[in-house]
């Protein structure tokens, strides 16, 4: 089974918020409901400046925080790596939002349940539907696939561009990110 | 609901619509002075109703669709659907969320046809007063207590909305015009979602 | 922070309530003259943990719509809150028998008040190691957490369960001596848990040191200082101290402590809850 | 049917009715619980071009149930290289929104809009605009138009069927002075070819901000995986800067000094490419005269870049040449900005000559547009030419002819020449030019209509507002794309339309020219029109909609082959007789900027963001959360001007000009140069009645004082100093 994972180029990354407005849409998320949000960076002072614009969303832990606490079970890991909620079963108690270092879930509005990024995926499908964040990337700067695929888009981007985590070992995170 | 309570409701849709000077005299005359019923505003004493011109200024500005900042009296525009339709319609200020798609289920039900002026609001007020009206008089009643606990939820989200609204504006030629149609808001509220036995208990606490 | 007051309440009443179970079973071991007492503290304690899963039940919307979903709370062993509700159906249990038992006068089994005491201990500590279990809050991340909510757990249910047995029972409140000495004791390893909580947090990166500033000279100050350290330790501690040396003891000043040490757990509670500041990562 | 149900209903029930419902009727409690789960019974995706922004990306719309799901970017477009940015996104949105025009709208004597009904509305707008034209003749009548496929055909025709010749675009608030100078100096636009570059420079642009999503991939893989130098140059350090080797900040409205200075160094040097010149260039002498006295340290005075950075870029150009080119830029640097951005245009041109990149591997390309054949003249016979020159074109002859200059309208209104106005989409009275102008303006203008999707600031101030449908709801005119491919692309119609009472633009001018007598230049419908334009290049409908763009085999374009150049001479016109006449130098030199910041004045910069699109998304609550909830509406100031006036982030300041005031919170940053302060040119709601973006940032043009450049008249967008002071310091 497949192992999915994305690579993040923050060297190209322009911080155009695409990836969000998309996912909104796909997802059917409020206006105010985002699973992507945005850290914006500058260092240097006048004219030696540069800046960097880091979107986060679920890093997909294969250890995932968020479903060791979560008490229901409505969090849990799919076969292909994917953390997902069930949304039948979430409480709202909001433990995975405590336990979780990034800070990318958040608080469906109307239901109370938790959710974030699902690496849009299909259950009809039984895998990713073009993960949205990364069909309107216009920066090219997304990269998605199956990690365990040595010859897949994802895995030689990743191997190429020695993408790490963003937090290095904290968590088994499945968003690499070259910077 | 006694039938004078529905001959009020159907007087009172009438300010929901743009209606003609001689329509709305009717209307507000209809529960207005010499109403059986004493009136049900304010807090026991009378509430002066906006002249035309005051009703049709709010109208224009507050009521008509497209004019910015306006709060036209639609349930999709009020309520959060979640992801019960398509991706672009989570979230409010959507027109056809679902709430008009269960209007329209409703009337094919009861083979009653909406008029081409709300096909894309047939969840307007009035649309809403009128069906939930045929229902009372038809339907049987726990139907239309379903009927009417779903499609006027969203009443109180629209008189706060509008509230404060105003509230922002504060423009004093809509200020008796407002006062008024909070109180309706306020009428309908009660009458259709608590029952008219519930608003006259509120008449005689507030009068007692 | 997601977790705000309510969950705040919830960690001192479900403290408070083991609480006042042990000091119950204390008083009912130590001082078998002291029945109102005894019966109070039993009464309490499950009154007080159910005051805390409402507010749990309040706080998680989506449980709150669909009522059923808590049963799935059960469904995650390596989860501190399945443990916890563990911990919580048992003790709820033992708590209930022995509240009616003594209502109706009868007398409680030594076993099942044993099994109340674990549960009580568990339930006062599985607090700590249910904010303790946040990789990405450095205040919480914390082992000092647990003692530190045991410690305050005690604390604030024996000063419960004395409030009442000084103004229902003082004849036989009178008599329980142990109870001072203990508080005392407890007081200030509450007084070294802090300490070092916080010196632990200023180790661990930005958000550590952001959280003990909030506590010491943020926003959350007075709360810390005059609502936790002074009146809930300090002054508390001083009434006792002095009470010890002085043969009779000031009914009033007793009074005073007991609230203080109350309405300081909760502060700690609230405080703790409240500086849980997430982990910067860039 | 029997007698409707209440005393003055609207739903009409039918016999069956009463007893129907008495049987109970299904489901009656309840929508929220309608199984939403299920997936939807019937999906399609059709075919259409974005109207958020004028790149007119081409996308797929996936439709289920009739009602738009997701959109995303058509693989096979140019513009949108298969991607789609947020505001593509977001635009959508509007469709279903709350903030629709629903109905044809007139305004009353109190400043009310009334609904009216469309055959009153045609016959009110007929009347009085016949009228206007019978009393005041044609010259007095004048469209302005945001371009678009439709109206790119229907506004022109519109105009002309009513004999004016009065129709312009919003072009002298975008890019008018831009295109004009190339118009002028190389025949027309030009295009950078920048996967093939070795160097290319880029003057206050940014494809990271004002977005074509092909080119943003091209400039992201160019950056990180390619090896060319990318320059920027530009006051602010802004979004696409972190890519590129070297950000070059330039004091604003001198990028004509810098460019001057780079040639002459060229020229002095002998770095230029003689053969290239040689056969290419009219008037090379007269240039190479004129820039002997812009040496780089003349030039570092003026624009703050030292004279060692001037030369080195200029020589590093040279090396790289015929694979280096300076991007030809857009709008914010030279598009309308400043009294010299015509010249400055010109300068761009000449530069790259000087480098003999035109037509080369990684220069600039002058490339084709496909064009349709001749319509069936009885089906679409064409309006006779109008008998007058356009308003504008004496005062500004040099202004592109298929743009013209919209601000001369302005300048007729408050001379109170102009009667009456057309808007199409075009938000003139925030954008174009001073709001307060305008409003004065309009005030003597006997007949203003506006057709748009929404209410916008300009609506409020016509006295008809007629509603489109939006761009998801209606099929539109093929849109022809040129370059080094030719393609034909479709806006196809992805739904039904939601509003019963809004029209699209075919319709509309087919309805109002027969009420106004020119019917007879409208009698086809959309889809005849497409099939129509279609068959003269051969291609059916059913062809387009099914792959949404098609390559038509006109191209003629090749690398390494100079292409012609549409001047009088046929050559690089350094020297041009027609700008001379026009009252401009004709050879290119230096022109100052028109305003200079005194003590204590900053320069005031604007700028596109990517998640707006001007002032018609800040209704999309979406996109208006992001701007919040990032604080994107902030003025950007240098940290160390913000630190000498005791400003600190996210302080309140009050912003003043010769025109205007207004507060607004700043962003302190090290990526501005001194003295400068930049403002997303999207926010600054100051009606009350916008439901989004009241009182969240400034709106820029309130800022500036209405002027035209000279010869072109474009809006001088940053003609303007500013004074910053903390508010309650």
């Amino acid at each position: 089974m497949a192992r999915y994972g994305m690579m993040i180029d923050t060297r190209k990354c322009v911080g155009c918020f695409a990836c969000r407005v998309a996912c909104q849409m796909k997802n059917t998320l409020g206006p105010k409901e985002g699973f992507v949000h945005f850290e914006f960076l500058e260092s240097g002072t006048y004219p030696d400046v540069s800046s960097e614009a880091i979107p986060m969303q679920c890093m997909h832990c294969a250890d995932a925080p968020c479903e060791k606490v979560c008490p229901t079970g409505a969090t849990y890991i799919n076969e292909a790596g994917v953390v997902l909620v069930d949304a039948n079963k979430c409480i709202g108690c909001k433990y995975c939002m405590v336990a979780c270092p990034y800070s990318v879930r958040m608080i469906e509005e109307i239901s109370g349940v938790v959710e974030k990024c699902r690496f849009c995926w299909d259950d009809e499908m039984g895998g990713p539907n073009n993960p949205s964040c990364v069909a309107t990337c216009i920066a090219d700067a997304r990269v998605f696939g199956d990690l365990d695929d040595p010859n897949s888009d994802v895995a030689v981007a990743i191997a190429a561009n020695d993408a790490q985590p963003i937090a290095g070992d904290l968590t088994e995170a499945k968003i690499f990110y070259v910077r | 609901m006694p039938a004078l309570g529905r001959q009020t409701i159907d007087a009172l849709s009438v300010l929901f619509a743009r209606t003609s000077e001689e329509d709305y005299a009717s209307a507000i005359h209809a529960y207005g002075e010499d109403a059986a019923c004493n009136a049900p505003w304010g807090d026991g004493g009378r509430l002066q109703a906006p002249s035309f011109e005051e009703y049709r200024h709010f109208f224009n500005q507050v009521l008509t669709p497209g004019v910015p900042g306006s709060l036209p009296p639609v349930e999709s525009l009020y309520r959060d659907w979640g992801g019960h339709r398509a991706g672009l319609q989570h979230g409010q200020g959507f027109y056809l969320g679902p709430s008009a798609a269960h209007v329209r289920q409703v009337c094919e039900q009861l083979d009653i046809s909406i008029p081409t002026e709300f096909d894309a609001m047939p969840d307007h007020l009035i649309i809403l007063i009128e069906l939930n009206e045929f229902l009372c008089e038809h339907a049987p009643v726990e139907q239309t207590r379903a009927f009417a606990d779903e499609h006027f939820s969203w009443l109180p989200v629209y008189r706060g909305a509008l509230a404060s609204r105003m509230a922002e504006r504060n423009d004093d030629q809509l200020a008796v015009a407002c006062t008024y149609y909070d109180a309706v808001l306020g009428f309908l509220e009660t009458v259709l979602l608590q029952g008219y036995d519930a608003f006259e208990a509120q008449t005689r606490a507030r009068s007692a | 922070m997601v977790w705000g007051p309510m969950i705040a309440v919830y960690l001192f009443v479900a403290g408070a309530a083991a609480g006042s179970y042990l000091t119950a079973s204390l008083v009912s071991f130590k001082y078998p003259g002291g029945v109102f007492t005894r019966k109070a503290g039993r009464i309490i304690a499950p009154i007080l943990l159910a005051i805390g899963l409402l507010m749990l039940m309040l706080d998680a919307e989506a449980g709150l719509r669909n009522p059923l979903r808590f049963l799935g709370l059960f469904a995650n062993p390596r989860s501190v809150m399945t443990i916890g509700t563990y911990i919580i159906s048992v003790f709820m249990v033992v708590a209930l028998i022995v509240a009616v038992l003594e209502l109706m006068g009868k007398n409680v089994p030594r076993a099942l008040d044993i099994v109340g005491d674990i549960g009580a201990i568990c339930l006062a500590g599985y607090t700590g190691f249910l904010l303790g279990d946040s990789l990405g809050v450095p205040l919480w991340h914390n082992s000092v957490l647990p003692p530190l909510f045991i410690v305050s757990a005690l604390t604030s249910g024996m000063a419960i369960v004395s409030l009442i047995g000084a103004a229902f029972d003082y004849v036989e409140f009178e008599k329980m001596g142990v109870l001072r000495p203990i508080h005392i004791v407890l007081a200030v390893l509450e007084i070294l848990l802090i300490v070092a909580l916080l010196v632990i947090a200023s180790g661990r990166g930005a958000a550590g040191a952001e959280s003990v500033a909030m506590l010491t000279t943020g926003s959350l100050a007075p709360a810390f200082w005059i609502g936790v350290v002074g009146i809930g330790l300090v002054l508390p501690l001083a009434i006792d101290l002095f009470n010890m040396r002085s043969t009779k003891s000031e009914a009033s000043g007793e009074a005073l402590a007991q609230t203080g040490v109350v309405v300081g757990g909760f502060l700690l509670r609230f405080v703790v809850v409240s500086a849980g500041v997430m982990m910067v990562l860039l | 049917m029997s007698r409707q149900m209440t005393r003055r209903g609207f739903l009409r029930a039918s016999a069956a009715s009463a007893a129907l419902a008495s049987a109970g009727v299904a489901g009656l409690s309840g929508c929220s619980s309608a199984p939403a789960e299920s997936g939807p019974k019937e999906t399609k995706r059709v075919a259409t071009l974005c109207n958020g922004c004028s790149n007119e990306c081409g996308l797929w719309v996936n439709v289920r149930d009739g009602v738009v799901h997701t959109l995303e970017g058509n693989p096979d477009n140019p513009k949108s290289g298969g991607r789609m940015c947020g505001r593509g996104h977001g635009f959508a949105q509007m469709t279903y929104s709350a903030d629709r025009l629903t109905q044809p709208m007139k305004r009353m004597e109190n400043g009310d809009f009334e609904p009216i009904s469309w055959d009153d509305a045609y016959a009110e707008i007929a009347e009085k605009l016949t009228g206007i034209i019978a009393e005041h003749g044609p010259q007095a009548f004048a469209f302005i138009r945001d371009p678009r496929p439709n109206i790119n055909f229907y506004g022109p025709r519109f105009t002309a069927a009513l004999g004016s010749a009065n129709i312009y675009t919003h072009a002298a608030a975008c890019n008018l002075s831009l295109q004009s100078g190339y118009r002028h100096t190389i025949g027309g636009g030009f295009s950078a070819d920048l996967a093939n570059a070795k160097m290319v420079m880029f003057i206050g642009r940014s494809y990271a901000d004002g977005i074509t999503p092909a080119d943003m991939k091209t400039f992201a893989n160019v950056a990180v995986e390619g090896d060319c130098k990318l320059v920027i140059v530009d006051p602010r350090y802004n979004n696409s800067a972190h890519m590129a080797d070297q950000w070059v900040p330039i004091v604003p409205g001198t990028d004509l000094a810098f460019l001057l200075a780079m040639s002459h160094v060229l020229i002095e040097e002998e770095l230029y490419d003689k053969k290239f010149v040689k056969e290419h260039v009219l008037g090379f002498y007269a240039f190479k005269k004129e820039v002997e006295q812009f040496t780089p340290e003349w030039a570092s005075e003026i624009c703050g870049v030292d004279a060692k950075t001037i030369a080195t870029l200029a020589r590093e150009m040279a090396e790289a040449a015929p694979a280096a080119v300076v991007e030809p830029s857009w709008r914010a640097a030279f598009g309308c900005a400043h009294a010299n951005s015509f010249m400055t245009a010109r300068a761009v041109a000449a530069f790259n000559a000087l480098l003999g990149n035109y037509g080369q591997e990684g220069g600039a390309l002058i490339t084709s547009s496909p064009s349709l054949g001749a319509l069936p003249a009885d089906k679409f016979p064409t309006p006779p030419a109008a008998q007058h020159t356009r308003v504008g074109n004496e005062e500004y002859p040099l202004a592109v002819q298929g743009f013209g200059t919209n601000l001369a309208v302005l300048k007729a209104a408050l001379e109170g020449s102009m009667k009456a106005v057309f808007f199409y989409q075009s938000n003139a009275a925030k954008g174009y030019a001073n709001p307060a102008v305008w409003a004065e303006g309009l005030a003597n203008v006997d007949l203003v209509v506006d057709i748009d999707v929404q209410m916008s600031e300009t609506a409020m101030l016509a006295d008809y507002v007629l509603p489109e449908c939006s761009y998801l709801e209606r099929l539109e005119a093929v849109y022809l794309l040129g370059g080094k491919t030719h393609q034909v692309a479709i806006r196809d119609k992805a739904i039904d339309v939601i509003h019963p009472e809004t029209r699209p633009a075919d319709q509309i001018f087919r309805e109002l020219s027969a009420a106004c007598g020119v019917g007879q230049y409208f009698d086809f419908t959309a889809e005849e029109l497409v099939e129509a334009q279609l068959g003269t290049i051969g291609l059916t409908i059913d062809e387009l909609r099914e792959k949404g763009i098609v390559e038509l085999p006109t191209s003629d374009f090749k690398y390494g082959k100079v292409p012609t150049f549409n001047t009088p001479s046929g050559k690089i016109e350094l020297f041009s007789v027609t700008i001379g006449r026009a009252g401009l130098s004709p050879v290119i030199t230096w022109v100052d900027r028109k305003v200079h910041p005194q003590e204590g004045e900053f320069y005031f910069v604007g700028g596109k963001q990517s998640i707006q699109s001007h002032t018609m998304t800040t209704s999309i609550e979406a996109l208006m959360d992001i701007s919040k909830t990032y604080d994107l509406e902030r003025l950007w100031m240098n940290a160390a001007d913000a630190a000498a006036l005791g400003i600190a982030e996210g302080d309140e300041v009050e912003i003043s000009s010769s025109e205007y005031t207004d507060t607004v919170h700043v962003h302190v940053t090290e990526r501005l140069m001194p003295g400068v302060v930049y403002a997303p040119t999207h926010y600054g709601g100051s009606s009350p009645y916008l439901t989004q973006g009241y009182e969240f940032g400034i709106c820029t043009p309130n800022f500036v004082p209405f002027d035209m450049e000279p010869g072109v008249g474009s809006t001088m967008s940053q003609e303007v100093a500013v004074k910053i002071r903390k508010v309650g310091a």
